[in-house]
């Protein structure tokens, strides 16, 4: 059944809310009042049954696997949603009086403590939003400790199979993005690097696990050529997820790394956020992480702000400033939180052993049928990449094998990244997947393997066959942007 | 371990398959200075989920909280009462657990929200389009300002003294780093319209312009035609940011788009979500079609699938990203997607009627309670025209007043000093916000708090 | 996708479960130690995604126009939902001193005043635990009425078109069960009814709405002259939504009538339950409803329990006696007492007039193609009555209509019921639906008839075609019953 | 309004239809002495959600919760830490909002986890089948009498004295009028077992009895081997009947199955559900194979759709009142189904493992506690064998004893006197129950509690 858009069933005089009678006032709205606006009204039994209707052409890790590489699309426990729901949480203003939110502060420096910890790191800016903010963060944070010693560096080197919000971070960030190629066995040509490094490179960006899941084992030689050039380290942490409680970057001389807390440590994805995007320090980068910072004293929180900082010498004194308005992520800090807790350390390390696990049991089920790039090189880390050589000759390619897996009941994997490699699928389980749901997968893969190969090319060309939708015209949507309602839709053409 | 599938057996078939003897072995590409032999030091354990219930609670029981005392606090974060079907339905796994909508076929429920979201805030707003929402008002803002360097090609913004300080803060972070110049400037409380400098604005805009950035009704709740400003920026060739904190606002006031403005930016926190002590939150961010290829953010388009039938998927991604890398107009990648659902929810049920109600009794509360505070000797209601938020002048300082207020258990407003706190001239400043949720016994509170505030 | 059961997926070993380590003590479980279980365990992943997609193969109203007449499927306020897991009302224990639950008793005592209120009834039952569980509680007190009087009354008198459970719960009672026909008009017959009464006759079991969904012209007279033969008039309260706020049965000479929560107000069915059948009763029944009760003494709930009501000549004192372990179904009734709330009286009035309205409209939409055997008598009540005399010669019947509004996406309507009348369909919309799910429901209906009169036989007959099943072999099943799990599923043989 | 979507002009359109002048008309078969011509008098108007929320919240407040102090009650109903996402799953629409499953082509959901949950009870109760559920533990006692009935074709029930005494009453209650006899005594507070009456039982049983309703762990806590009674029972034709309040109990404590019991019945709250003051809770009904046509409510069967895929339905409902009429087993049409679902989750997340390990953790806790009350002058500990819960002979009387600690913030036990007010030989008694929720802070309050208590 078709689902209409709430514009063709609301009526504007309707309404899912009742409420009080406004007591009879003289306005004071300055003669400003509200034009007509055209916004239809639900009663709550049609609201309801709309938004029901509509999740149910989700896709979601709740009914299936999700083995999207360098995205980590894991369990996401329902306690942290119990937990952010706490109305000490959840029904406290940003700016009410500190001790009047002692418990908020608490928390958010009990999850600092976790994340210092975790990456052996010693400061952290929880503000953040996102990853990509955390990035900005990162790289801000690196451009003001260049700017405090009077350099004006103008390079970032970033390898070839970076994620692709680190060129456009970088580059936002006013600095020239030049890329490092990858050695054949899919690692950073660590003497290339160090050919480029120089007085002009302000930063190297680098994934560690790398985007082919693979772990760069020169990492801390990188990190001193970097650092001997003047530079600093940024680490992409959308891969935490295989290291976590074994490896701790800071033993690997990153200088910044942002977590994202909707990867690693279960906040939900919500359908493409709300994220966050926490950013550790090193000791090099601490001064200039931006504002506001929690702090402990004792037996009281405060709360750092522009007036504490730059009043009287503090350790915040030279941060390059706020990137968002209030303190940052509350509600995903309570989830990961409780996530982190619910794990311990020991958990934690269980978590990076599971997820490697099951992704080399994945790689090495499927790389006698599928083709394993980087196979030879020893174990993955926490997703297995495949190319499209398997696929020669069959006509099918990448794409449609992923739209494929959706008819299976899967959602599709990572396609065609890391550039490096042709026609790349990236499958990452993560740990909250069980053995037997893997072996279904691996199951399902073969077959599709097998089809093909048996020149089933019609059968792919045209999936998915079983989901809401068939392909949609991405074209035609780019061609005559459509980005609102208009009565007339395009579709009765 | 109850988040962990895999048995001991599990772990061992599986190893045998993979051929490795143990995990340790698939992590040997780890340097072995940088390998840890067990569980990270000065950590606990892992915990049951009762355990982590009292631990949490334990910290949640620390607050104050907004609906267990009087609460009167706005200043770019409101409390609103939110239907209960809001929470319930963002709660479907479906929704709760689904991912970035990249493969439009099973994620129509994500992209036919995001589609009616757009269309609402576009219709609020005043605008013709609006993207799939931003990580909060602030950064709205900024991106707002960035987009008006790249449509004018200029790099100068002015930003309006009443635009919230924070705002002000995280525009001139980053635009330090991108080399626009960002002029802003203490605000004054000047009688009856707090914070308005529309007048300077309008003669301060000049030919190297790229925007001017207001906020409408401003930080001290001061609500102001645009219109002039608007007629002015297009004249000299810039573009007129207009900043919403408050949604409900959208419900009472003339938009900003009806008042010629070209980018609005807002924060939608007072629709579908909570206070949550600052976030998530959620960014808005509209503009007219002649600007839409300048946007940043996501967009979600209709279009047809293969049999004809309309569909919804993420489009114009060619200015995004992860197409563009160092060429994208932005860094973001990420939405407030299931904010943007809980806002698109609540303004369902709300509809045009309820919307309109529910300002409508915000401002008519405000107004009663703007009167009342008046009437106290040593309170001065500095605001002419205001929506459900107002700024008093005390006869004493404000900040300590409020943090006495807050231990006696009335959250009674935010204290200027909170937000501007070298400045002497707004010591006495307080913002009171009002909305649907105070009973009429937190309201004599209120007052009576102010009453003993001023009298010491 | 097929989902299997937990005993296919789920290991002893594995749990989704973590608990504190019990400290060391000897056991003291006088060596009965547990034998082994048997029990798959699952990890929180497995579970939540096993039950989403269990979820996922049901119909409810959040999906679509649930129109089941005489069951009241009506929206579910998730307001409700909310308020009863308050934990003041979600985490108390119903033998807390009476001191320590004042809150609790006093919502109990806040809904009794609205039933007995709405109801024009002094005194309400609160305890039974559904809508039979009512029904058994109202024929008790009945019983004890007339042993108290020292009467032997063995018959009770139930109109054909009664519920099933009323005739179940009168014979439960050690009733002999006599019928009573009905009219051309689809009324009980006054003069039959007269004929009959006597100083055999306990009781008349009525169903008013009755299950034509028509309202008994005659319910005062039927009242009068059960009362002047010295028996009692029991009201199935199913059809109370017709009417709620509009009459009240104490006006109309009932003596007793349970009240589905889950059906006037809207507590969710949930798949079967839990229910909620509170009873109202008439002040010659009034004393001797069941245990126990709540009083309201000035400042002060008290609960009158066994101790109370037999030791002090209390009203209660001839009560029949206690029919579950505590005080009902407290969870519902905080979901009954905010649905009520929440309409108010105004709001319960409009509740029975949209309800009405609603079936009037389907009635009258749809009497042109479908026969509606009462059509000619006036309006309807709540739900609209039709048979299959329309049908006749297409080979097609009610059922093969019901299990093809299934492939439409709708529940099926309820069908063969009541019993009087031929292939009956009887259709309920309440008050939650809007006219544009009404305009297309009878648009589907119009077609559907339209199909099968067009000779579509087999379409229907395999219907449905979309749901998660087809057909069922219901004789299968219960020839050979296998109502607990065994490896070797009987669908593999 | 909020839940009614019709507005003026549909309800005008559709009397336009209907034909009919007004909706007063469609009422025009009610009596005109019973027509009321406005809203019910004495009844207030509807109110906003925020209004409800409050009033609500309001009578909420003023109970003493479980959760927020020292909480030790038992006898029949458990406070017990449930997972998350069990209420998150069982609020799913599908499930929440779904009808009891008659149309098995789109109720597959709740029939499969109805088998799921039958087969749980079955294993844990040691039988071979159980049904779809009952109203509550007290319900499905009865209803095992009646169903002993049908199979003995006798009347006469023995019920031991360490049956809860709420369920003896409801056991009575039916009975009366529908001439059973039943048969119970006053619990005695045996040293090391009390409640316990098995001796007697099987002395008592004679050939006009057709069951022994014993429950075990009694209410006293006191756990018995019934194998002899069993035995007895089938030597003289009659049917055991166990009675289990403690689900978790099934974790640690020899099964009734395996003890010979014929028929187990239960209340199932402690898993999956709440206290809720005692509703909606969730009756076990299990049997073994040669007994199932004549037990009452539904069940759910496995079968083939026709396609030949594995599908489930209501089954041998030729039992049931819907189809039978006055020739039903049982007039009961409802069973528990979402307090069933939280049922089947939780055990499903717990398995052998989590509920062996549950049950340890409830028994080693309550024997500590049982130990260190046991301690204090002036308590007795009168159980031998217990699982989670024990008697307590204290050297005052319980019941004010125990008022006194609600009002000091602990709720320390079931005084005895509550359950059998008019019997001076218990007065002194109480019940505690220990599980896995009490922190080792509760355990020190109790305990200074009951010093407190018997030193006045």
């Amino acid at each position: 059944l078709e689902e209409p858009l709430i514009f063709e069933i609301g009526d504007s005089e309707r309404t899912g809310v009742d409420l009080l009678a406004p007591p009879k006032v003289a306005s004071r709205l300055g003669g400003l009042e509200r034009e007509p606006i055209g916004l239809p009204g639900l009663s709550e039994p049609e609201a309801v049954r709309h938004y029901t209707r509509l999740s149910r052409q989700n896709f979601a890790i709740d009914m299936g696997l999700f083995p999207l590489g360098s995205c980590t699309m894991k369990h996401n426990p329902r306690l942290n949603e119990k937990m952010a729901r706490l109305p000490g949480f959840s029904d406290i203003h940003p700016l009410q009086p500190v001790d009047s939110v002692q418990g908020a502060l608490e928390l958010i420096d009990s999850l600092a403590h976790w994340l210092k910890t975790l990456t052996g790191m010693p400061e952290v800016a929880m503000s953040p939003k996102a990853g990509a903010h955390g990035e900005l963060c990162g790289m801000l944070a690196i451009r003001a400790a260049h700017e405090a010693r009077g350099e004006a560096r103008k390079v970032v080197l970033v390898p070839e199979s970076a994620h692709g919000t680190n060129p456009a971070t970088a580059a936002f960030c006013g600095y020239e993005v030049e890329n490092i190629p990858a050695t054949p066995a899919g690692r950073v040509d660590l003497a290339a690097l160090k050919a480029r490094l120089g007085a002009d490179v302000a930063a190297v960006m680098i994934t560690n696990p790398n985007t082919c899941g693979l772990f760069e084992p020169d990492m801390i030689a990188i990190s001193e050529a970097t650092h001997a050039a003047g530079a600093y380290v940024y680490c992409d942490g959308a891969n935490f997820n295989a290291i976590v409680g074994r490896v701790r970057p800071g033993d690997l001389g990153v200088d910044a790394m942002h977590i994202n807390l909707h990867k690693t440590f279960s906040t939900p994805h919500g359908g493409g956020g709300p994220g966050a995007g926490p950013v550790v320090f090193s000791a090099a980068l601490a001064p200039f992480a931006p504002l506001p910072f929690v702090r402990h004293t004792g037996t009281h929180f405060e709360l750092v702000e522009e007036e504490q900082a730059h009043g009287r010498g503090d350790a915040h004194a030279r941060s390059f400033g706020r990137m968002v308005a209030f303190h940052g992520q509350m509600g995903m800090f309570v989830r990961a939180l409780s996530y982190i807790m619910s794990h311990g350390a020991d958990g934690l390390r269980q978590v990076a052993e599971d997820a490697v696990l099951n992704a080399n049991y994945v790689l090495r089920s499927l790389d006698d049928v599928m083709t394993a790039p980087f196979g030879t090189s020893g174990p993955c880390m926490h997703e297995a990449l495949f190319d499209d050589h398997f696929l020669e000759g069959t006509g099918v390619t990448t794409i449609d094998i992923a739209k494929a897996l959706i008819d299976e009941g899967y959602h599709p994997m990572t396609m065609y990244f890391p550039l490096v490699v042709h026609g790349a699928m990236l499958i990452e389980p993560t740990e909250t997947e069980s053995k037997a749901t893997l072996d279904q997968f691996i199951a399902t893969l073969r077959h599709l393997v097998a089809r093909a190969k048996a020149g089933e090319v019609e059968h792919f060309k045209a999936a998915p066959h079983l989901a809401p939708r068939r392909r949609l015209d991405e074209t035609l949507a780019a061609r005559k942007p459509v980005l609102s309602w208009v009565p007339e839709s395009i579709a009765a053409e | 371990m109850r988040y962990l599938p895999l048995t001991a057996d599990d772990r061992a078939a599986m190893l045998g398959r993979i051929g490795a003897p143990s995990v340790d072995d698939l992590f040997r590409d780890v340097p072995a200075a940088a390998r840890l032999s067990g569980p990270v030091e000065g950590l606990p354990l892992h915990m049951s989920e009762m355990e982590v219930e009292r631990a949490l609670s334990a910290m949640a029981r620390k607050n104050l909280t907004a609906t267990h005392v009087p609460f009167f606090l706005g200043c770019g974060a409101y409390k609103h009462h939110v239907p209960a079907s809001v929470d319930h339905l963002i709660q479907r796994g479906e929704f709760l657990t689904s991912y970035t909508p990249y493969q439009p076929e099973i994620a129509q429920g994500t992209l036919q929200y995001l589609f009616e979201f757009q269309t609402q805030v576009a219709r609020l707003t005043g605008m013709d389009v609006a993207n799939a929402s931003m990580y909060d008002g602030s950064t709205a803002c900024v991106e707002a300002i960035f987009m008006a360097r790249r449509v004018t090609r200029r790099a100068k913004a002015l930003l309006s003294a009443g635009l919230h300080p924070h705002y002000v803060s995280v525009a001139k972070t980053l635009t330090h780093f991108t080399d626009d110049e960002v002029v802003a400037s203490v605000p004054v409380l000047n009688e009856g319209a707090p914070g308005d400098d529309i007048a300077a604005l309008i003669a301060a805009i000049d030919d190297e312009t790229s925007c001017v950035v207001v906020q409408n009704p401003n930080l001290f709740g001061h609500v102001a035609d645009l219109s002039e400003l608007a007629a002015r920026c297009h004249e000299k060739g810039a573009l007129l940011i207009a900043v919403v904190t408050e949604a409900v606002a959208f419900g009472a006031v003339r938009s900003p788009g009806a008042m010629g403005a070209d980018i609005v930016v807002g924060e939608g926190q007072s629709i579908g979500g909570g206070l949550s002590f600052g976030g998530p939150y959620l960014g808005l961010f509209a503009c007219n079609h002649k600007h839409v290829r300048q946007m940043p953010g996501r967009l979600c388009g209709e279009t047809v699938d293969a049999e004809g039938r309309r569909g919804f998927v993420l489009t114009l991604s060619t200015r995004e990203q992860h197409i563009r890398r160092e060429k994208a107009t932005s860094n973001i990648c990420t939405n407030s997607g299931l904010i943007s659902l809980a806002f698109t929810i609540h303004m369902s049920l709300l509809g045009e009627k309820g919307l309109r109600d529910l300002a409508a009794l915000n401002h008519a509360r405000a107004v009663q309670v703007a009167e009342r505070l008046a009437a106290i000797p040593g309170v001065d209601l500095l605001n002419g025209p205001f929506f459900n938020e107002f700024t008093l002048r005390l006869s004493v300082e404000a900040r300590p007043a409020i943090r006495r207020m807050a231990d006696a258990g009335v959250l009674g407003g935010v204290a200027l000093g909170r937000l501007y706190p070298g400045e002497a001239s707004l010591a006495n400043g307080v913002v009171v916000a009002v909305t649907e949720t105070q009973t009429d016994e937190d309201i004599d509170r209120l007052v009576a708090a102010y009453e003993e505030a001023v009298s010491c």
